[in-house]
């Protein structure tokens, strides 16, 4: 075992922290996710689209260790972690955020943070995490709903829950699943405001997005996924003026600038 | 608590210086219908008694404490008659592990008991030691004595040799089950089938199958009162072919009797309602004047006479002293419904009171319980059936 | 060879009732979600109506099954009425307080009024069976095989066939949204409640046929139904019989093959859902 | 810990567990300890044997709800506290009870591992039953186990705890349920109370935050089964029998289960109010409804959950608050 939470100085601005090298995924006779291969850098973030059913979230899944790849290898920071579980691969640095928000519903705002914080990185303390847990509230704007149920929270304030609680585990990469779903514009540009100010502090974004405006203004890079595999890869202009990628999306009903 | 007192005008009037009794019973659980028996005979019993002056010219009193069939339940009822109470005597206990459980605080107040049921040999161990108890249910192991004795007639008038025994895997039936088959064997019977089943599982096809290969000419079965019916139908639809079914549950299904599939069906009681003793009879005419029917349940007049002969001790004694009442209770020869009541040793306790030749076997003969052994209380010979 | 059939005979026989039993259950619980406790009492309700039946007014047991299940389709609509209703959107676990209270309570009412005496029901057919060369097949049971059989069947159909069975599904999947849509949920957890209790009490006439009828005689046999439905996977309504039948002929070749199996068959019955448990969750790992 | 943001601090950081809430089970046990001196009169020692019970029903419920905050719902209970009887009793017989009794629970805790780690991937229903069904293997092991081992069917005495002393059982019940709630409170106030609920709330969710599901179920179950023996000798060394259909009986599985739930899930009082309201109420019942007391004791449970969803703490809580949320 290397070591675990690696300091954000052993991996310089322009190293790769994720890469995955052929990762095929299988469900019974479907091929869900088929030889998928990307590498993500160091403080970019990287918008993974494609048309319904193109097998994101399953690619996410097998990212954040839900499904283990039925072939293919995942890297994080350097290090193999294609037969983690879940909390491993968190332990090593990889945060999630879910597309459906998944408070725990009978704890306050500020115990689903907390809980972040005291396991996602070895060796926190209770104390520390409540503390740390309390800074992050206050980041991302939820301070004055701290003693709160989660379950009492709006929508947006949900979703916001959901990032700092991923974002408590201190991880050195994060998967967002579609978290602009469900908000109105205003909200949602509040949220591209966010994302960015995570990047800002050190963490790079892996997201999937189905609302190309969103994707346009924040990644950095985009991979396009088209029947399980990758079709493109690219700068969002680069994609976008892909004549296979457009094709994949007029194939579909939501066209690519929905 | 309310008052169980059943008395004249007068003997009401005395009331304060009763004699009290505490009846510790099941009245509610497993074991409730034994218990609920038992109080009937306790109720009858208390009546007869103070209606005849009571007990040393005061009212007898009785207070009932309800086990719940748990020994979680028993211990603090126990104590609370011993303390709050302060009883002067216990009676009743129908189920073995509660009366082991209760055997603690009976030592350490050093509790006079009349015990009625209880008959694992565990409990026997429990009270080895204990100077005041009496106990008036044979031991279990008096029950095989019976049994053998029974069997050994039908091996001489029958040609019985080859016994399926079926028991059912709780306490009661593997109470000595390996003791059981050893007697057996040594009194001269092939052993030829030995069975587990679970009480109240209906699940006899496999057991009555085992035994039809293995030809038993008695099929001896050891369960309750749920099993009667679930195995005499079985037996008849495979069409078992043995000379006699015989069974020992502590009580019968109701309504057992007028079910063809009982018909020559054997087993054990202490006590049969039809007993032509004169004492059974005249407690059936006493209990049917006072509750309106007939009971079926041999706790009933086994707590009737329990009570009785308490009485009776307590008079003779002159005082509620224990060591007294204990020598004279001890001294007791009386006729009961269930023949002569003396107390002598047991294996390991000092007053053991009804053993071995109390039991009588029957059979289900034309809707009724027929005494058919011991001979001398018999009323009709052993149906075989084949 | 013969041992063998009858043995295995025995064990089907058995089956049956233990999915009759189950067949209820499996509509509560499986079905619309309803965690049950009670489900034994009200099978002990149908067995006492059967002995009464039979016992005061010498009604053939077979003849009172409708009356017992509608009957007892009362008392289960309207114990939905006054209770289970208020707890529906409870955690699970308030369900199981408030049916349990409920079983202590019928169970205990039966006792004061009945006693706890074991009451058996005399039949002209009890005794009856079918012999095929040396094998036998017991009349009743196999009437309750074949009923469990239909009533499952029936259930199947009820289900994935009619409108208020697919409102059933509905309702259990997602009680908001089946609202929204217009399904009169009420009506429909009360019709199902309703059945299952029906459903409980004919496996409880046939209960006091085959064995007896005593206040705790749903005790047993309704322990063993919450782990049939389990093991054949909540809503599987087909799996219900073929669980019965694994553990009805496992439970027979025990029985009958292993010396002092009758000792273990609880076990094994036991042993087998908790393997079956075990293993699904396991292969069913990602 | 320097991500914080500059500017004042719009959130006031409360600790974790206020001391006050604290204050009633404080006065619970004050009284419990105090309870075997109160001037009951003739009333005491029958009261005594009563409050026995009702602490080793405390034991057993308390050790109950702390599986059941880590989401498993155990119907295996009774197989615990039955392994505790069990083995107090055969290793009573070899060496001093102050170490049988720890050495009784161990075992048990050990065997609550098995369990567990097969158990690991089930929810609900399924968990329930399978756990129900482990109750049963073992009660019919234990069973079927020849007479000169374990009892058998016939059961087996077991040596007196203390000297059949009721006073000095008590305090140990006494001692015993103080340290299930010392437990208890540590593990409210410890990182395994954030565990618990997480695992409970929301399990792939609490993994993909870092959560060590694997181990904080097993301690869970360790735990819990631990100390349900604790109560299991307590039973044994108080009753000097046991035997397998009552020992594992489900009504032990069930008891701390609707105990908890009618005293308040998740919590340290709750399950020990649960158990002392129940068991008084049952006594009250039992003394002044003769016939039947049960038949009101049904009755009692359901309406209970009726007007209490959430159990006795329920009631508390909202006495608090004065009925804000």
């Amino acid at each position: 075992m290397t070591a675990v939470g690696v300091q954000p100085s052993a991996v310089g601005r322009g190293d790769v922290v994720l890469r995955a090298d052929g990762l095929s995924k299988r469900f019974g006779g479907l091929l869900a996710v088929q030889n998928v291969s990307f590498s993500q850098y160091d403080g970019e973030i990287l918008a993974v689209i494609g048309p319904n059913g193109a097998g994101k979230t399953t690619l996410l899944n097998l990212l954040s260790g839900v499904y283990r790849p039925s072939s293919g290898r995942l890297h994080l920071l350097g290090r193999d972690v294609t037969q983690e579980p879940m909390e491993a691969r968190c332990h090593a640095g990889l945060g999630r955020a879910f597309q459906i928000v998944r408070p725990f519903p009978e704890m306050t705002v500020h115990e689903n943070v907390t809980v972040g914080a005291l396991f996602g990185t070895r060796g926190t303390t209770l104390g520390q995490a409540r503390e740390r847990a309390y800074d992050l509230l206050e980041r991302t704007g939820l301070a004055a709903h701290a003693d709160k149920e989660a379950h009492e929270l709006t929508l947006l304030q949900d979703k916001r829950l959901e990032v700092a609680r991923a974002l408590a585990t201190q991880p050195r990469v994060l998967l967002l699943d579609e978290v602009m779903a469900g908000l109105r514009p205003g909200e949602a540009q509040e949220a591209v405001g966010l994302v960015r100010s995570v990047r800002d502090s050190g963490v790079s974004v892996l997201f999937i997005e189905h609302i190309m405006p969103v994707v346009r203004d924040l990644a950095d890079r985009v991979v396009v996924m088209d029947q399980g595999q990758v079709l493109a890869e690219g700068t969002y202009h680069e994609v976008t003026a892909n004549p296979q990628v457009v094709a994949a999306y007029l194939g579909t009903e939501e066209g690519l600038h929905a | 608590m309310k008052k169980m007192l059943l008395t004249g005008v007068l003997l009401a009037l005395s009331s304060a210086g009763a004699v009290k009794v505490g009846a510790l019973l099941p009245l509610s659980g497993a074991g409730s219908v034994s218990g609920q028996a038992a109080r009937n005979g306790y109720l009858l019993a208390l009546e007869e008694i103070n209606k005849a002056g009571g007990v040393l010219g005061r009212p007898l009193e009785l207070e009932f404490a309800d086990d719940g069939s748990s020994p979680a339940k028993a211990v603090p009822e126990f104590v609370k008659m011993v303390t709050v109470e302060k009883v002067d005597f216990m009676v009743g206990g129908v189920s073995s592990a509660t009366s082991i459980a209760i055997s603690g605080p009976a030592k350490q107040y050093n509790t006079f008991m009349a015990w009625i049921g209880a008959a694992a040999v565990p409990v026997e161990d429990a009270f080895a030691d204990h100077k005041y108890f009496f106990h008036y249910h044979p031991w279990s192991y008096y029950n095989f004595e019976a049994i053998l004795d029974y069997f050994k007639h039908l091996r001489v008038t029958k040609k019985a040799r080859n016994i399926a025994i079926a028991y059912e895997d709780g306490p009661f039936g593997s109470a000595g089950i390996n003791d059981t088959v050893a007697a057996f064997k040594k009194a001269g019977f092939n052993v030829v089938m030995t069975e587990k089943f679970k009480t109240g599982s209906g699940n006899f096809g496999p057991i009555v199958s085992k035994a039809k290969a293995a030809k038993p000419d008695i099929f001896y079965w050891v369960g309750y009162d749920t099993d009667a019916l679930p195995l005499a139908t079985e037996i008849k639809q495979q069409n078992l072919n043995v000379g006699l079914i015989y069974g020992t549950p502590p009580s019968w299904p109701v309504g057992f009797e007028k079910n063809r599939l009982a018909d020559n069906v054997a087993g054990l009681s202490l006590w049969l309602p039809t007993s032509p003793n004169s004492q059974s009879r005249a407690f059936v005419n006493a209990y049917r004047k006072k509750f309106g029917n007939v009971t079926e349940e041999y706790f009933a007049p086994l707590a009737y006479v329990n009570l009785k002969t308490l009485a009776a001790a307590i008079n003779k004694a002159g005082s509620t002293d224990k060591d007294k009442v204990a020598a004279e209770l001890a001294k007791t020869n009386t006729q009961t419904p269930f023949g002569p009541l003396t107390f002598s040793r047991s294996n390991k306790t000092r007053y053991q009171g009804f053993k071995a030749g109390s039991w009588l076997s029957f059979q289900y003969l034309a809707d009724d319980r027929v005494p058919v052994y011991p001979l001398k209380s018999a009323k009709k010979t052993t149906v075989w059936g084949r | 060879m013969e041992l063998f059939l009858q043995t295995l005979l025995n064990g089907l026989l058995q089956s049956g009732i233990y999915a009759l039993v189950a067949s209820g259950l499996a509509l509560a619980v499986g079905v619309v979600g309803i965690v049950n406790f009670a489900h034994g009492e009200f099978l002990m309700i149908g067995a006492f109506l059967a002995w009464a039946l039979s016992a005061y007014l010498g009604v053939d047991p077979l003849i009172s099954l409708p009356f017992a299940a509608l009957a007892v389709f009362g008392v289960g609509a309207l114990t939905y009425r006054v209770s289970i209703r208020h707890v529906l959107l409870a955690p699970e676990l308030n369900q199981m307080l408030l049916t349990f209270g409920l079983g202590i309570l019928l169970q205990n009412l039966a006792l004061i009024w009945l006693g706890g005496n074991t009451r058996t029901v005399t039949t002209p057919y009890q005794g009856s069976s079918l012999s095929i060369g040396e094998l036998s097949v017991g009349g009743p049971k196999a009437i309750a095989f074949g009923l469990a059989v239909l009533i499952l069947g029936a259930l199947y159909g009820v289900l994935y066939r009619t409108t208020l069975g697919r409102q059933m599904r509905a309702v259990a999947q997602n009680r908001r949204g089946s609202q929204l849509i217009g399904i009169d949920v009420e009506r429909v957890y009360l019709i199902a409640f309703g059945v299952s209790c029906g459903l409980a009490a004919i496996a409880g006439v046939l209960v006091a046929v085959l064995l007896f009828a005593s206040p705790t005689v749903g005790l047993v046999f309704a322990l063993k139904a919450f782990a049939i439905i389990v093991m054949a996977g909540l809503g599987n309504l087909t799996g219900v019989l073929w669980a019965s039948v694994v553990l009805g002929v496992s439970e027979a070749l025990v029985q009958t093959y292993v010396p002092g199996g009758g000792g273990w068959s609880d076990a094994v019955f036991f042993l087998l859902i908790f393997a079956t448990l075990v293993f699904r969750s396991f292969r069913g790992a990602r | 810990m320097s991500r914080a943001m500059d500017g004042g601090r719009a959130v006031v950081r409360r600790p974790d567990v206020p001391l006050r809430a604290l204050l009633p089970l404080g006065l619970f046990f004050l009284l419990a300890l105090v309870f075997p001196f109160l001037p009951l009169g003739e009333r005491s020692e029958y009261l005594l044997q009563i409050a026995f019970f009702t602490l080793v029903a405390g034991v057993l419920a308390l050790s109950w709800d702390i599986l059941a905050r880590s989401g498993q719902v155990s119907l295996a209970h009774a197989a615990f506290y039955g392994l505790g009887a069990y083995g107090f009793a055969l290793l009573g017989k070899v060496m001093p009870w102050f170490l049988a009794m720890p050495a009784a629970a161990l075992i048990a805790g050990l065997i609550s591992l098995i369990l567990g780690a097969v158990t690991m991937r089930l929810s609900g229903m399924y968990f329930a039953i399978a756990t129900l069904a482990f109750t049963e293997v073992v009660r019919t092991i234990i069973q079927n186990l020849p007479e000169a081992t374990a009892g058998g069917a016939n059961g087996l005495l077991v040596p007196a705890l203390l000297g059949g002393n009721a006073r000095a059982q008590y305090f140990l019940a006494f001692g015993i349920l103080l340290f299930t709630a010392l437990v208890s409170l540590a593990i409210r106030r410890s990182r395994l109370h954030h565990a618990f609920a997480a695992i409970r709330q929301g399990e792939e969710t609490a993994r993909v935050l870092g959560v060590s599901v694997v181990k904080y179920k097993l301690l869970a179950f360790f735990i819990s089964s631990f100390l349900a023996a604790l109560g299991g000798v307590l039973y044994a060394g108080k009753t000097f029998f046991i035997n397998p259909l009552e020992t594992f009986s489900l009504a032990n599985s069930i008891a701390p289960l609707t105990t908890s739930i009618f005293g308040g899930l998740y919590t340290t009082l709750g399950p020990i109010l649960g158990a002392t309201v129940l068991r008084v109420a049952e006594e009250i019942l039992h003394n002044s409804i003769k016939n039947g007391y049960l038949v009101v004791y049904g009755l009692v449970l359901m309406l209970s959950i009726l007007w209490l969803p959430r159990g006795l703490m329920g009631l508390l809580r909202r006495g608090k608050h004065g009925g804000d949320v």
